[in-house]
């Protein structure tokens, strides 16, 4: 039982991780219709981006106080999201509106390679660390409810926790902000949005920032864990089914998928994967997700297309 | 029409059509009928439900209640594959062409069901499928010609005037050689000329192939002149059904129009 | 034509493109159809002299018919079929017509339209049945029954067609054109078998021409012209005619088929040209470059190589690289790349229209002849054509010159009589047998005719500075027509003290002008009014009196005051003939106002016209014209 | 500009429907496969063969195949490796497992299994639309690479997973020599190319273009969605299966799943792209560009003297094909079949522009 809950609550912890980097994809998706496939790159871009001012700004400016290193590591790393999201936005975006969405996902297919390769000539290819001084002692849960209670990883306890937050704040930052709202509007119907004035490019920079920042998060808290290296876009490809599964839509649709992906994905690993020969994770979640679409097509949370003629 | 036609007798029974999209009622308890080579218009305002009609008719969406009978059998719902068999076709109201085809291609698209040849025949393309390729060829050659639409043959639909395209989406519901024709605002957004043309055809295609013919419009005047009989539809509600004197007498459809400026 | 269906059955004869391919007929195929029409229309009672009217475009079947009634030994009378349906009552009153065979259902309905002034007319017969089905009139049925009645025709009475094809003499009436007159009724001009084949021969032996030529019929058949390149040569070569898909894609069909033996009058020419101009304008500017380039020497090279004269090495080259690069490529497109022989006729060319041909390799050249001289009087040998001349008599013609500088033709082409109007026929044919042609030319010293107008038409201007200058008003006309702004043009001053003239613009031409000026319009009257136009028009008017400065004889002609009329010219409104040919008279009665406005110097005149729709409706059109005045310049003599 | 079309009328049906209707056309083609079939086996260097045009020859091969699926069906793939796996192993175990087994059959019976598994991996696309069912596709990629590493029975159980053939003929025909790979993949493509070719153009083709324009009307017409998308999927996956083959036998020789990664995926899908979607020739295009490309990106640094270390290289090389998919899909969505087919137009129309 201990053992269960343990691979349950692991689970949970990944699953917010998946969660993190789906929210991403939601983000953008609904803002702008794309189907951002270079999510992954731009967590790799934003890791790298953090690892190495961290290891540079007390170069630069001799000071030894790690706390301000990243602080200021963090700042710049956000920074070079925005400027990334803008030029986005600007080169590609802008001239690709009204395209079917297939395109704009090969759009984005194409600057998940760009970002690779950009992201690896500024910063290295090497593999760097990330220290935000995430805990790393296991801690001990219901120890009187069951023998030996259950084993939890703090690290993945505060990441989850950061992911929490982040999420709430997002949600905030939809439902009370004005750009919010014009985000939401946006999302709803481009032309309505256009005609009532919101500034689509704009709104596009900012969600792509977000959506960004977003990255980064998940980019610090992935790489203190795993440090930061090129497998980290990976990770992307993991969130992939969280989304469908969620909808694509839906921001209550990533969190809840991550959660669900996250768990199926460590129990079928621990009790399945065995008799499987192992490994099993790769390719589980998204037979999770393709079976559950077969029954509904457009996700847990996603809208229903009704195509008139 | 000074040309007469046999009408026969009923053909396609619309019996109490009801559709729903969640809470919104597209159709409420429609019926009515379509006999034998006539040309029958189904008119009303915008939002009327009249293309929710042709869709339930063939297919494309699933009435909650309400049977269909095409010559004889009943239906609780209608297949848009079956329908197609039982020869019914049908053009668009905004233009439903295959863009990325040349005119010639979106007929034969038409011709798909009298083409049988499999995928392995087709792939050598000797003996079979090419004399199939052929035949229809012909056939659609013919419609073009009987369109008129001979110095388009070749070119992508996508470059075609709106008037031409529309031409093109008759002539791919021609190649499938119908019984039975429903055409979805065939003169919306047309010139008086094209409007004319497109009369013209209509009727030619009543007339040379017996076809029958159900048509929307919204455009009074052309329904009342080429069809024989006419059903009124307002808000998902019949209001109206008969030849186009008694359907210009019936109070409910004038109050009907003039309530939409039509 | 039996004996081509004897010789090689299998070759083709005829092509149609229809449903999208070129739908062949052998000429065994053919044979049997003549016979089976042959026989139907026996059955049907029409026999040996009877007329039977044939209108439609070009197609298989109606040649078809023409060549079934002519084994009957009947005589067929094509029509035009673009013509009002008033002007087919006469032609089939004055040759008693019972029988017509027709392309569609629009001929149909105009015959049956004049059916109560003709009520001998019997039988129709129709091409192509759409339409049709609920027809019920009288005598009216479709090729196919006939054909059907024709076999079973043939059956019973075997012998009947190989009989009567055997009795017909050459000397028999072989067709019937009726002349588009520029005045009063058209008179129908009789030919014999003879006199159609003859000339068809002498052409095809001057030109050297084979059963292999491809030759594109796109001309109404009821004009001799095209009747004789597609019908009777067609007959005496045993080449290939090609019916066009429908008159939207001629041009199309045309560079598909790429004619070897073409033929046709210059205003067809002449549109080619312009839209080739037009279709440059909008291209990029290297392009456009390399076309001039190129096009200035072909004008110099082209022509010379043409007309067989010696060029230098490096010329060739150059010619040989323009060649690959603009002349193929434009020949390409314009379907003339395989064209060995062209001919125009009808009236006279412009020079640099005619030397743009010929100066990218088209053989083109000028005949002269008329509907009376089954055409081919005389011809350009190759090498020897100049847009000036219409060439040297043909074996067989023989010319000479009435005291009043009209020319006169004997030939075995002639005409048999003008049908049921001995009193024209006499005018026009003097006893022994010299036929007057009517118009004005001399044969130069190289032995070729040169057409200076029609003998009626050259005036003399009278007072004024040049007085008593001759005035050929087509000569100038002409070349105002060349310039691809300028549709048409009506030229004044025939017992004037000077010359003036109206301009019609051509509307593609100049609106597409316009457009890439953005100089935005209403449409034709208003686009027509724009100062700009006039601009334009009068830099076109000044080249022509340059021009025309430059030649003695004409240096009078120049024009002194133009005006752009306010509508175009059209053979509906009775302006011009069939054949696109303007009656200067009429329009000189029909516009007096504008006339006498522009002679009294009126800066502009206000009018109001009445035209006829494409539809048969009638309504008005009306403007207030401006007037302007053109630079003349000075008689230069042309260094000798 | 060299076009002379006068005098090219069609008298048959049969004659119009052909690939190349244009003479000039049809004497270009014959005379590039001239070139293909006999001139360069001589002359190409070793390398040549080896490392660009057998890789070029078998990965257009798969393109064409993508192209069948994305550009005449409309319905996105990112799972092409998978296919491509799923050939190189079916192949490779009827090789080692039957005896005698004759080379062609085999890949053939290849590309019957990525066929089958095609088919059973394109049923979702009956229910799931567009990006979803991009995402799905990657199901099939990932299920794959992990099949053919964990499960042993496909790798024949050998110890390093890696499998290998060798000695491959066809009726005494040994091919070893890199010419000879050359010829065969040469051949093999060629057929494949042209059954494509006459699928699309059949009325097969016509019904997966109408899915891909407009599916509503298509199934009107009487199109069953079924029968159409899983066709495509079944075609699409059935010639990938066979350039996979072709991959692992005639090219790599001995491989391991890793040959087959999602980067195949994409690397097929940018072929696709920038080849031109829908047109069976710029999936020539587009292999050729993409095999191309990092090789001159590669070198040409050398040839300017600049030295720069393989990791940077490879680095720009991502960069570079990142730009320049975005930059195909901004200003050419058509890819480089329609820069073909529009400089075609141009030069009949020459020198009018239009």
């Amino acid at each position: 039982m201990g053992f269960f809950l343990e691979t349950f609550f692991g689970g949970l912890m990944a699953g917010m991780l998946y969660s993190l980097i789906a929210l991403g994809f939601v983000l953008i998706f609904k803002a702008s219709g794309v189907f951002n496939f270079a999510q992954g790159a731009m967590v790799l871009f934003a890791a790298l981006a953090m690892a190495r001012f961290a290891e540079w700004v007390p170069h630069w400016l001799g000071t030894d106080s790690k706390l301000l290193a990243n602080g200021i590591a963090f700042v710049l790393a956000m920074a070079c999201m925005v400027a990334v999201a803008w030029l986005i936005e600007r080169l590609c975006l802008s001239k690709l509106v009204n395209q079917e969405p297939i395109a704009l996902l090969m759009a984005t297919l194409g600057i998940t390679y760009f970002l690779d390769g950009f992201g690896q000539m500024l910063f290295g290819s090497d593999i760097y660390k990330i220290d935000v001084g995430l805990p790393k002692d296991p801690m001990f849960l219901f120890e009187q409810t069951f023998p030996g209670g259950v084993l939890i990883s703090q690290e993945d306890l505060a990441a989850a926790v950061i992911a929490a937050a982040l999420v709430a704040v997002l949600a905030l930052f939809f439902q009370k902000t004005s750009t919010g709202r014009a985000l939401r509007a946006v999302a709803d119907d481009h032309q309505a949005a256009q005609s009532i004035g919101i500034p689509l490019s704009r709104i596009w920079v900012i969600v792509w920032s977000v959506a960004g920042f977003a990255a980064l998060v998940a980019g610090i808290i992935w790489g203190s864990k795993l440090g930061v290296q090129f497998s980290l876009s990976q990770v992307a490809l993991k969130a992939l089914p969280v989304v469908i599964l969620g909808g694509l839509t839906s921001v209550p649709g990533a969190i809840i998928g991550g959660l669900i992906i996250g768990v199926g994905e460590k129990l079928s690993e621990v009790y399945l994967g065995p008799s499987l020969g192992g490994g099993i994770e790769i390719w589980f979640a998204y037979v999770m997700a393709l079976l559950f679409l077969l029954f509904r097509p457009q996700g847990l949370f996603g809208e229903k297309i009704i195509d008139r003629v | 029409m000074s040309v007469h036609r046999p009408i026969g007798e009923v053909i396609l029974d619309v019996q109490n059509i009801s559709l729903r999209f969640g809470g919104v009622k597209a159709l409420t308890d429609i019926s009515f009928n379509v006999r034998e080579h006539e040309v029958r218009a189904i008119i009303g305002p915008n939002g009327a439900g009249k293309s929710s009609m042709l869709n339930c008719i063939n297919g494309v969406y699933v009435p909650q209640d309400g049977k269909i009978s095409f010559r004889g059998q009943t239906f609780s719902h209608m297949n848009s594959r079956q329908v197609a068999e039982m020869g019914v076709a049908r053009t668009f109201q905004n233009l439903a062409l295959f863009k990325g085809m040349s005119v010639v291609d979106n007929l034969m698209t038409g011709r798909n069901l009298k083409m049988k040849t499999n995928i392995f025949q087709q792939a050598i393309r000797w003996g079979a499928a090419e004399r199939e390729e052929t035949a229809n060829r012909a056939f659609v050659e013919h419609i073009i010609d009987f369109l008129e639409i001979q110095a388009h043959r070749k070119t992508p639909v996508g470059r075609l005037p709106y008037g031409l395209q529309k031409r093109v989406d008759l002539g791919r519901a021609l190649a499938m050689e119908p019984s039975v024709l429903l055409l979805d605002e065939p003169m919306a957004g047309m010139n008086v000329e094209e409007k004319q043309d497109m009369c013209r055809f209509i009727l030619d295609v009543n007339d040379e192939f017996g076809t029958t013919i159900v048509l929307i419009e919204h455009d009074m005047g052309v329904v009342m002149d080429i069809s024989d009989r006419v059903v009124v539809l307002d808000y998902g509600k019949k209001i109206g059904d008969g030849t186009p004197d008694e359907v210009r007498a019936n109070p409910d459809v004038i109050s009907a129009y003039l309530g939409t400026s039509h | 034509m039996l004996d081509h269906a004897a010789k090689r059955p299998d070759a083709p004869a005829l092509r149609e493109k229809e449903y999208g391919i070129w739908q062949t007929t052998s000429w065994g195929q053919l044979a049997e159809r003549v016979r089976s029409l042959a026989c139907g229309l026996a059955a049907a009672g029409l026999t040996r002299g009877q007329h039977i009217v044939v209108i439609g475009d070009n197609r298989p079947r109606l040649t078809a018919a023409m060549l079934a009634a002519q084994a009957l030994g009947a005589v067929p009378v094509p029509l035009y079929q673009d013509a009002a349906a008033a002007e087919f009552s006469f032609p089939i009153n004055n040759a008693e017509v019972r029988f017509a065979i027709v392309e569609d259902q629009e001929q149909v309905d105009k015959l049956l339209e004049v059916r109560e002034q003709c009520p001998q007319l019997a039988h129709i017969w129709f091409d192509d049945p759409r339409g049709l089905r609920h027809y019920a009139e009288a005598g009216l049925a479709s090729l196919d029954t006939l054909l059907e009645a024709g076999r079973l025709h043939d059956k019973s009475h075997p012998t009947l067609f190989t009989h009567e094809v055997a009795l017909s003499q050459p000397g028999d009436v072989a067709a019937m054109f009726f002349t588009s007159g520029t005045t009063g009724h058209p008179k129908g001009v009789v030919h014999t078998h003879f006199s159609l084949l003859d000339r068809a021969a002498a052409g095809k032996t001057f030109d050297k021409l084979t059963e292999d030529e491809e030759v594109l019929a796109y001309l109404p058949p009821a004009w001799i012209g095209q009747n004789i390149f597609s019908f009777a040569q067609w007959l005496a070569c045993g080449y290939i005619v090609n019916c066009p898909e429908s008159a939207a894609t001629v041009s199309i069909d045309m560079k598909e088929i790429g004619p070897s033996y073409y033929f046709a009058p210059p205003r067809i020419f002449e549109g080619m040209l312009t839209t080739v101009m037009i279709r440059m304008e909008d291209a990029s500017a290297i392009k456009r470059a390399l076309f001039r380039h190129f096009m200035a020497l072909a004008k110099r090279v082209g022509t010379a190589l043409m007309d067989g004269k010696p060029v230098g090495v490096i010329d060739r080259l150059r010619y040989a690289i323009g060649n690959v690069l603009i002349y193929g490529p434009l020949r390409n497109t314009l379907g003339l790349s395989r064209v060995r022989v062209a001919y125009t006729a009808g009236e006279a060319i412009g020079p640099d229209l005619f030397s743009f041909y010929r100066s990218i390799g088209v053989n083109l050249k000028q005949l002269y002849g008329s509907t009376e001289t089954a055409v081919f009087v005389c011809l350009q040998p190759d090498h020897e054509a100049k847009s000036d001349t219409v060439g040297v008599p043909v074996d067989g013609v023989q010319l000479k010159l009435s005291d009043s500088g009209e020319l006169l033709v004997k030939s075995p082409g002639l005409l048999k009589e003008y049908y049921k109007n001995p009193a024209a026929t006499a005018e026009v044919l003097t006893s022994d047998g010299w036929y007057h042609t009517g118009d004005a030319g001399f044969l130069d010293a190289g032995g070729h005719l040169k057409i200076i107008d029609r003998a009626k038409d050259v005036g003399r201007l009278l007072g004024g500075a040049n007085d008593g200058a001759m005035f050929a008003p087509k000569y100038v006309e002409n070349k105002l027509k060349f310039f691809p702004h300028i549709k048409e043009a009506v030229a004044f001053g025939d017992q004037r003290e000077k010359v003036c003239a109206f301009i019609n613009i051509d509307f593609e031409a100049v609106g597409n002008w316009a457009e890439r000026r953005n100089l935005p319009y209403a449409g034709y009257t208003d686009l027509a009014q724009k100062p700009e136009v006039y601009a334009l028009i009068r830099d076109c008017v000044e080249q022509v009196n340059a021009d025309l400065a430059r030649d003695e004889l004409l240096a009078g002609s120049q024009i002194h005051r133009f005006l752009v009329l306010h509508k175009e010219l059209d053979a509906d409104d009775g302006e011009m003939t069939r054949t696109r040919k303007v009656k200067r008279g009429f329009i000189n009665d029909k516009y007096q106002v504008l006339v006498e406005a522009m002679y009294e110097g009126r800066p502009e005149q206000f009018i109001e016209t009445a035209v006829k729709f494409e539809d048969g409706r009638s309504g008005s059109v009306s403007a207030t014209l401006k007037i302007q005045d053109v630079k003349t310049f000075a008689p230069t003599r042309r260094a000798a | 500009m060299l076009y002379r079309e006068n005098g090219q009328f069609k008298t048959s049906y049969r004659a119009d429907q052909q690939i190349f209707p244009i003479r000039q056309d049809r004497v270009v083609i014959v005379a590039f496969l001239a070139l293909a079939f006999v001139v360069i086996p001589g002359l190409a260097s070793e390398y040549m063969l080896r490392a660009i045009l057998v890789p070029f020859l078998i990965l257009s091969l798969a393109a064409i195949g993508l192209n069948i699926l994305v550009g005449y069906c409309g319905q996105i793939s990112l799972g092409t490796g998978a296919f491509m796996a799923i050939g190189a192993y079916a192949a490779y175990n009827f090789n080692v497992r039957i005896e005698g087994m004759p080379l062609l059959l085999s890949l053939v019976m290849g590309g019957v299994c990525s066929t089958a598994v095609g088919v059973l991996f394109g049923i979702p696309s009956l229910r799931i639309k567009g990006l979803y069912l991009a995402v799905a596709t990657l199901a099939a990629q990932f299920f794959t690479d992990w099949a053919f590493l964990r499960i042993k029975w496909f790798t024949n159980d050998s110890s390093s997973g890696s499998v290998n053939v060798s000695g491959l003929q066809i009726l005494g025909w040994h091919i070893d020599t890199p010419a000879d790979k050359y010829l065969f993949c040469l051949g093999l493509v060629c057929v494949c190319a042209l059954m494509a070719k006459n699928l699309v153009r059949g009325h097969i083709g016509r019904e997966w273009m109408a899915m891909r324009d407009m599916d509503v009307a298509a199934a009107v017409i009487g199109i069953r969605p079924v029968y159409a998308k899983l066709s495509a999927f079944a075609v699409s996956s059935f010639f990938v299966g066979i350039a996979g083959a072709l991959w692992g036998f005639v090219h790599l020789g001995s491989w391991e799943p890793a040959a087959f990664s999602i980067d195949r995926s994409f690397q097929l899908l940018f072929m696709v792209i920038i080849g031109g979607l829908g047109s069976i020739m710029g999936s020539f295009f587009g292999a050729a560009f993409i095999i191309v490309l990092p090789i001159v990106l590669d070198n040409l640094p050398y040839w300017f003297g600049i030295p720069v270390d393989t990791a940077l290289a490879s680095h720009l090389t991502n960069m570079v094909f990142g730009a320049l998919i975005v930059f195909f899909l901004v200003v050419e969505p058509h890819g480089l079949a329609r820069l073909w087919s529009t400089a075609k137009e141009k030069l009949r129309l020459w020198p009018f522009p239009h």
